[in-house]
């Protein structure tokens, strides 16, 4: 059991929850918004898988790190543009267009990675490069605290920062006010002249570009190559990070530290000698647990509510 | 079988000896199936028009493996070679199915008391090549390398809890015991060959509670370990092919590292049985397991290996080899040993 | 008729055809003044919000043309609409419930300071808006917590706000009390006073003589022509939105009023929003009566209507029906105790839209034995026969019962609900907005079989806010207002729309002990 | 629908195929260095030979249970993706009967599927018994329930089942008696495409004829109304879930029955997802579900006999099933057209 907490209170780990956080944060956040707009993007997972393999391809061409993520970047706003041409012109319906996505990204990416790199499994002849890591001058020295919060990968304060971005921009600029509106009834949006398609083009695009962050991050700074099927499932968490969170930043965030937080304790446990696979379940388990709770504690507040109304009532 | 007949007059001109590989996985795990394939190539380069070779990665799902052996067992081949001991039970049927045809496993062998005279299986030592690697980190570890820490902990990452990679264990283990019974070794599976992600994940979380040297053996997602060393400054061992002259080119930094690669010459051993059957002495109906001496395994002593590995403990490797060579030291091994005996030897190293 | 000389606005043939095959406007024109209030009557369903939709650009015909101030304009979409000085308040309010009184009324045109939104500034537009227009509204307050009439100007002072010079109000006093109606005609004509022109939607027609220059009545997507207001009277506006004279007046005799059947005892139902929608109320239908609920829609009658089957909860109080509390009841429980229900949104609770008349027929009776050959097989014979007498009998006009539900006009959708409800040997009949949206035949035939099953001892209670339907149809009304009963009407050929007017604003109110008759104790 | 407009129906499905089809002969020409082998294999190969034809209908069987499962599932409206995750587990369910007991020939697989589908209808009714306790998404759910599934599968495999001395993390072999027979000779082909068969045909009826197939129905169109009908809304969404992990579990169990003498799966198998293509293409209709599967499997093994003899990988198939999808569900697609043919119906 010591052995237990010395993992977890080592600054070690507090660093390895950051860093396993950070994909799942970015996506998390892609799916708030366009939650917001009223779409649910489960084609995150798609996206991030693509993004990492762009990103790498792109830096190996052109050994350029950041041109990469700017490649994978745009390929993730440019897929999320697709889901909105698929669902809001095509009118497929949004979860089996993001099913389709997910699937050509699965298959689409071991092609394209053969085609350009003639493996099928990893890219690890491409000589890609990975973003790089940024020590913060006091910070770092700070013990305890210093080896937590520093020396992470850009794009970890990347995504922390986004937090703060994405707030302000739904809460407090005009683009955020529509996109809030079309959500909650697209119909007003639309009776006052606001496009409630392209809206929703904008939200999956921005959703697209923050789920391309995770994905650049995974393949440029998680680790420094792609392989198959390497986003195994962070885009599905994502989802259930923000449902947990309660579509909110601050919520997202959270919920997604909770999450890495039991991917880092999956990571380090196995140490210890306790079966991987039951450990490996933990993750999933806890977004399971944390749905779950999430959702009782909503259904139980209207329930109070309503009791105390009519106790108040009563009397 | 059309094919075949087709090309009956072109066999009578020059006989061309057909070999065909058939990878239960895909290609770029820069060790395992990458040295399978790389062994065609050799074929090829040693017996040029002679011989049409080809690999065909049949991914890793199994529902595809069984059609395509029996796909190609229908055509004109006369060498088929698979892999790995997922694909013994297949191909025991298949070759009992094609007593014409002739086989070649690697890593595994088939059940002999079937008969199955048409199938020659090749098996490694890889428990000789890991003792020597145990002893090379045991060494490396205390010493004052740059990278090295005074704790005496090395770390060993494999794909599965299965026979053939706990051989690699036992023999690293054994090895490092060789040099300092009081060296521990850190040991995580990752579950899976593919999974680089994760192994990086694990190779980390090893790093971190002071591991200063890790071997890999998990194919494609060992390469995740090579990464966590880079990232920790560490040093990392290979596995299977040289995986320090692979990252050279892309990667140097991270070719500095892997102090050496502990070889499994699955390329080095299909030229050899290739060239065994071209002159009629293939041992078909055998297992063979081939060692130090016939180059089925070996350490990869390459410029970064002679630039970073100190002159002391380069001869304690050499020791360890030659008294393996001479029959001097004994590796235990993996196969047959239950998992009680497998559990206390984990344990008993446990840091 | 008239001809319009100085037509600020003209639609020339228009057509509209929706994806299910309804043809809502056939060749419709139509053309308003400059400066005048142009009436717009016509039924149920006749094509008026379709027309104005596409003049808003919400919806796009097949065919014809639009001209503004004599050029031809395309309206692909409401901000090309917005551009052109039209705005629209819709039947349905358009209003994001969480955002603020001024968040909705900036939506669209925000004000910036920068980057980011211009809050104060937008509360300050509102302020001087409502001034300008005396429109009272606070800006801060989240429009889910507003009454009807309340988020009735804002939708206007939105459309306001974006500079319409013609402004289109698509059925706006549906949810008023008649006096709320007062007040925002007065508004109206200042608006009018101020150089706008606007275009105004009612089936009341006693509005449109009051407030209306001109009139346009449509009738089955047609444009039956235009009149001055002052030049025709009630009677033949009538005439032509009916196409030919009728009076809704339902024959019926006498009740005679038997066992009660459905007992409320203080009755208390509580919002999502914490707040009482039904707040202590008691009341008892019996057999053989039809009891109506008046009321401004949005006082509670949606909440107790599903709190009496079962589809809500209720905070405390007792129901029973037949005298079986329902408390621990299912809605197939209560629906068991012999309960009917028409429901207010047809296409919402009332049917399967995608599935066929047959299937949406049984969707109480599917387990009954006589549909069940066995016990897992259903008996597709014996449903092809019931739903073939249901029907003939309820006169749904229809390919075949295996037609999808969608396909059917809206007055046939509801005699499907209402051929369900009906066919299940009610004791007791919920029946809310029965006739709602539906054509004159259908309404006829609907308020006729509620006749009837009273007359065969079924205990009626009858939702309307259609007072005429109400007052026509009930034997006894109450009044619903904010969530209480505020009075008990034991004849309801006895009073005056007027007064009923007065208890629907709550502004008067029966003692408790009047109320209380109508718990019949 | 009309006469007119199911027959536009099944037009517009063929031309979905036809599109796709002349999107992969795009890519192959594009891609590859010998076009012409390729489309040949990849046309013809699935048909060339018995054993190919064999490939195609063994790949079919797990393609019709998940493509059932999801149909059913997708009928009450529940976007369940569990069927992946209780295929995987109900085979696991299976291995533990195929490989500990001892009972004779027919009732042995009978009672590893009967198994292998209960433990299905549990994995696939919890995520629907959270939807309808607390309205936990159940697409939410039942995705982290594949993970669970998969994590938790190979450690049972790991710790109860595992032959230590296989080369591999495989359970050890399935007793004879447990096996599913092969029926075509020369091929793969088991008995479990007969019991798919079978199934095809209860599930239409369990859908079309019974009272709880109708309840999912209306629940599925419509679930307000369903609720407001006094149907069990509750209990009929559960039934859905638990009958489709049902099914999707006595797939798992069947194909593992059928095709493997161990455990061997380490990874998801992924006929969950491609159930749901299936059943998109079927428009969750189990009568339609067999097409849709041969069409499938009928691709992928082409793709498959492709690869292995050109230089086309087989993977550019899934960009194929996905454009399927898309096109198949977009409900705007060729809209303009039976737009116009409503218009003209209703002027007639
Ligand atoms: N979105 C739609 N899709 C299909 N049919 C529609 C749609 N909207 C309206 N309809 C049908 O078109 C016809 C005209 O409807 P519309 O709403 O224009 O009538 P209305 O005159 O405004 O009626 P009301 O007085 O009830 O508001 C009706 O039969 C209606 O059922
Ligand atoms: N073929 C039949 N013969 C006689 N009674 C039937 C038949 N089918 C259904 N019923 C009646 O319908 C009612 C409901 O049937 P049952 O008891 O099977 O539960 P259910 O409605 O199927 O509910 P669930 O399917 O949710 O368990 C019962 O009262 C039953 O007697
Ligand atoms: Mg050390
Ligand atoms: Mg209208």
């Amino acid at each position: 059991m010591s052995a237990f907490f010395d993992i977890i209170f080592s600054s070690h780990f507090g660093y390895s929850v950051l860093r396993v956080s950070t994909p799942i944060l970015f996506a998390a956040l892609g799916a708030l918004i366009s939650d917001k707009a009223g779409v649910i993007n489960i084609a995150l997972e798609g996206i991030m898988l693509i993004s990492a393999l762009t990103g790498v391809i792109f830096s190996a061409i052109t050994g350029s790190a950041f041109f990469g993520l700017f490649m994978a970047v745009l390929f993730g706003g440019l897929v999320g543009l697709s889901l909105g041409y698929f669902s809001l012109n095509l009118k497929t319906n949004v979860i089996l267009a993001a099913v389709a996505i997910n699937l050509i990204a699965i298959g689409g990416t071991v092609f394209i990675l053969y085609l350009v790199a003639g493996d099928k499994g990893i890219s690890s002849s491409l000589a890609s490069k990975v973003l790089p890591k940024i020590n913060i001058p006091l910070l770092q020295n700070i013990p305890g605290i210093g080896p937590i919060f520093s020396g992470h990968n850009v794009l970890t304060y990347l995504a922390f920062l986004s937090v703060l971005f994405i707030w302000f921009f739904l809460y407090k600029t005009p683009l955020g006010l529509r996109i809030r509106a079309v959500g909650e009834n697209e119909h007003a949006a639309d009776s006052v002249g606001i496009s409630v398609v392209k809206t929703r083009y904008i939200a999956l695009t921005i959703s697209g570009i923050l789920a391309g962050f995770g994905g650049a991050y995974m393949s440029m700074g998680y680790v420094s190559w792609f392989s198959r099927d390497m986003v195994a499932g962070r885009g599905f968490i994502a989802l259930a990070a923000e449902a947990m969170g309660g579509a909110t930043p601050i919520g997202c965030m959270l919920t997604s530290l909770l999450f890495g937080f039991f991917d880092a304790l999956a990571n380090s446990l196995q140490l210890l000698k306790i079966p991987y696979e039951f450990v490996s379940m933990l993750p999933y388990v806890a977004t399971v647990v944390g749905l779950v709770i999430y959702t009782i504690r909503k259904t139980e507040k209207i329930r109070r509510i309503q009791e105390k109304a009519a106790e108040g009532g009563n009397a | 079988q059309k094919k075949a007949e087709v090309a009956e007059p072109a066999v009578e001109a020059e006989p061309v000896l057909k070999v065909v590989n058939l990878l239960n996985g895909v290609l770029g795990d820069k060790s395992f199936f990458d040295s399978a394939a790389a062994g065609m190539d050799l074929i090829k380069a040693e017996y040029g028009d002679k011989v049409e070779v080809k690999t065909i990665e049949m991914t890793y799902e199994q529902t595809k493996w069984e059609p395509t052996l029996l796909d190609i067992a229908d055509e004109d081949w006369d060498i088929i070679i698979v892999g790995t001991w997922q694909m013994t039970e297949m191909l025991q049927e298949v070759a009992a199915d094609y007593p014409e045809k002739r086989f070649f496993i690697y890593d595994t062998a088939v059940d002999y008391s079937l008969g199955l005279e048409n199938v020659y299986s090749i098996l490694y030592s890889q428990n000789e090549a890991s003792f020597v690697a145990g002893a090379m980190a045991a060494a490396i570890t205390k010493s004052d390398m740059p990278l090295a820490n005074g704790d005496k902990v090395i770390g060993f990452l494999g794909g599965m809890d299965i026979p053939v990679i706990n051989d690699f264990l036992v023999g690293y283990i054994e090895g490092a015991q060789y040099v300092d019974p009081g060296t521990k070794v850190a040991i995580s599976y990752i579950g899976s060959f593919s999974d680089s992600a994760k192994g990086k994940e694990m190779a980390l979380a090893q790093y971190n509670m002071g591991v200063d040297i890790g071997y890999n053996v998990a194919g494609q997602a060992g390469l995740g370990q090579l990464d966590a060393a880079k990232d920790m400054d560490r040093y990392a061992i290979g596995v299977d092919s040289d995986q320090a002259a692979i990252f050279v080119e892309t990667d140097p930094a991270k070719a500095a590292l892997i102090t050496t690669s502990v070889l499994k010459r699955v390329d080095q051993s299909l030229l050899r049985a290739v060239k065994l059957h071209m002159e009629g002495k293939a041992p078909y109906g055998e297992a063979e397991v081939l060692g130090f001496a016939e180059q089925g395994v070996g350490l990869a002593k390459n410029d970064i290996y002679e630039e970073l590995v100190p002159a002391e403990i380069k001869a304690i490797v050499d020791e360890a080899e030659k008294k393996i060579r001479n029959g001097e030291i004994t590796v235990s091994s993996a196969f047959g040993m239950d998992s009680d005996a497998m559990n206390n030897l984990r344990n008993s190293v446990k840091p | 008729m008239t001809d319009e000389p100085d037509a600020i606005l003209r639609m020339e043939n228009i057509t509209k055809i929706y994806p299910n095959g309804i043809m809502a406007n056939k060749g419709v024109n139509f053309s308003i003044a400059a400066g005048e209030i142009h009436g717009l009557v016509g039924e149920n369903g006749a094509g008026k919000t379709t027309l104005m939709q596409i003049l808003f650009g919400l919806n796009h015909p097949e065919e014809g043309k639009i001209l503004l101030e004599g050029k031809e304009i395309t309206i692909a979409n409401p901000n090309a609409a917005i551009a052109h000085g039209i705005g629209m308040v819709h039947q349905h309010f358009m209003l994001v419930p969480s955002l603020s009184v001024a968040e909705n009324l900036v939506l669209g045109v925000e004000p910036r300071k920068g980057v980011s939104l211009d809050l104060p500034e937008a509360i300050r537009t509102t302020e001087a808006l409502s001034k300008k227009f005396n429109l009272k509204v606070d800006p801060r307050s989240a429009i889910r917590d507003l009454p009807v009439g309340t988020k009735q100007k804002v939708e206007i002072l939105k459309a306001l706000h974006r500079g319409a010079r013609i402004l289109i109000l698509d059925e706006p006093t549906a949810v008023l009390t008649p006096q709320e109606t007062d007040e925002l005609f007065d508004e109206l004509k200042l608006l009018k006073d101020q150089g706008n022109t606007i275009i105004f939607i009612s089936h009341k027609l006693n509005e449109i003589k009051a407030l209306c220059d001109r009139v346009t009545v449509m009738r089955a997507g047609k444009s039956q022509g235009v009149f001055a207001v002052a030049d025709v009277t009630e009677q033949d506006i009538s005439r032509l939105m009916v196409g030919r004279d009728v009076i809704l007046r339902v024959e019926k005799s006498v009740a005679k009023p038997k066992k009660p059947v459905l007992k409320v005892q203080d009755l208390m139902v509580v919002n999502r929003f914490r707040k009482k929608a039904v707040d202590d109320i008691s009341f008892t239908v019996r057999q053989g009566e039809i009891l109506g609920i008046a009321g401004v829609e949005g006082n509670g009658q949606r909440e107790l209507v599903e709190a009496l089957t079962g589809l809500g909860l209720y905070a405390s109080g007792d129901i029973s029906i037949g005298g079986k509390d329902i408390k621990k009841l299912s809605i197939r429980g209560i629906r068991d105790l012999g309960t009917s229900h028409i429901p207010e949104d047809r296409m919402t609770y009332g049917c399967a839209a995608d599935l066929s008349i047959e299937m949406n027929l049984l969707s109480y009776t599917h387990d009954h034995p006589e549909y069940n050959k066995n016990y897992f097989l259903m008996d597709i014979n014996a449903i092809n026969e019931v739903s073939n007498k249901l029907v003939e009998e309820y006169r749904i006009l229809c390919s075949s019962p295996q037609q999808e539900v969608r396909r059917l006009s809206g007055g046939n959708i509801q005699k499907v609900v209402v051929a369900r409800e009906f066919s299940s040997n009610p004791k007791l009949i919920i029946s809310d907005q029965p006739t709602r949206g539906i054509d004159v035949g259908a309404t006829e035939f609907i308020r006729k079989r509620l006749v009837t099953l009273r007359d065969e001892g079924c205990a009626v209670l009858l939702v309307s806010a259609d007072l005429n339907e109400v007052m026509e149809l009930s034997d006894s009304l109450i009044v619903m207002y904010g969530g209480k009963i505020t009075a008990y009407i034991e004849d309801a050929s006895s009073i005056s729309e007027e007064a009923l007017g007065l208890y629907m604003l709550g502004l008067e109110s029966q003692g408790p002990e009047e109320i209380r008759r109508v718990c019949h104790d | 629908m009309t006469k007119s407009q199911r027959l536009f129906e099944v037009y517009r499905t063929g031309l979905v195929i036809l599109i796709s089809l002349l999107i992969a002969m795009v890519i192959i020409l594009l891609v590859s260095e010998e076009p012409g082998e390729a489309m040949k294999l990849f046309l013809i190969g699935p048909l060339d030979s018995l054993r190919h034809i064999g490939n195609v209908l063994e790949m079919m069987v797990p393609l019709l249970f998940t493509g059932l499962a999801v149909s059913v599932m997708f009928s009450a409206s529940q976007f369940n993706l569990g069927a992946e995750g209780a295929f995987f587990f109900g085979a696991i369910g299976a291995a533990f009967i195929a490989v500990n007991w001892n009972l004779p020939p027919v009732i042995h697989p009978t009672v590893a599927i009967l198994w292998g589908g209960l433990i299905g209808s549990i994995f696939c009714g919890i995520p629907g018994l959270l939807k309808v306790k607390w309205g936990s998404s159940e697409l939410v759910s039942s995705l982290m329930f594949n993970y669970i599934a998969y994590f938790f599968g190979l450690y049972l495999i790991n710790y109860f089942l595992r032959d230590v001395n296989a080369g591999a993390m495989v359970s050890h072999r399935f007793v004879e008696t447990s096996k599913l027979i092969k029926i075509i000779p020369k091929t793969r082909v088991h008995f479990g495409i007969l019991i798919a068969a079978v199934m095809v045909v209860i599930t239409a009826i369990f859908l079309f004829r019974t009272r709880w197939g109708y309840r999912i129905r209306v629940i599925g169109t419509n679930i307000r109304f369903a609720r407001y009908s006094g149907i069990n809304t509750d209990r009929a969404i559960i039934l859905s879930q638990v009958i489709g992990g049902f099914i999707a579990g006595m797939g798992g169990s069947i194909e593992l029955l059928g095709m493997y003498r161990r455990f061997e799966w380490q990874y998801l198998p992924g006929y969950g997802w491609t159930g749901v293509i299936v059943a998109i293409l079927a428009r969750n209709n189990p009568v339609y579900v067999p097409v849709a599967a041969f069409f499938l499997a009928y691709m992928r093994i082409g793709a498959d006999i492709m690869s292995r003899s050109t230089d086309m990988p087989n993977e550019f198939v899934a960009i194929i099933q996905g454009i399927i999808i898309i096109l198949i569900a977009a409900t705007s697609f060729l809209s303009k057209q039976r737009h116009k043919m409503v218009v003209k119906e209703a002027m007639s």
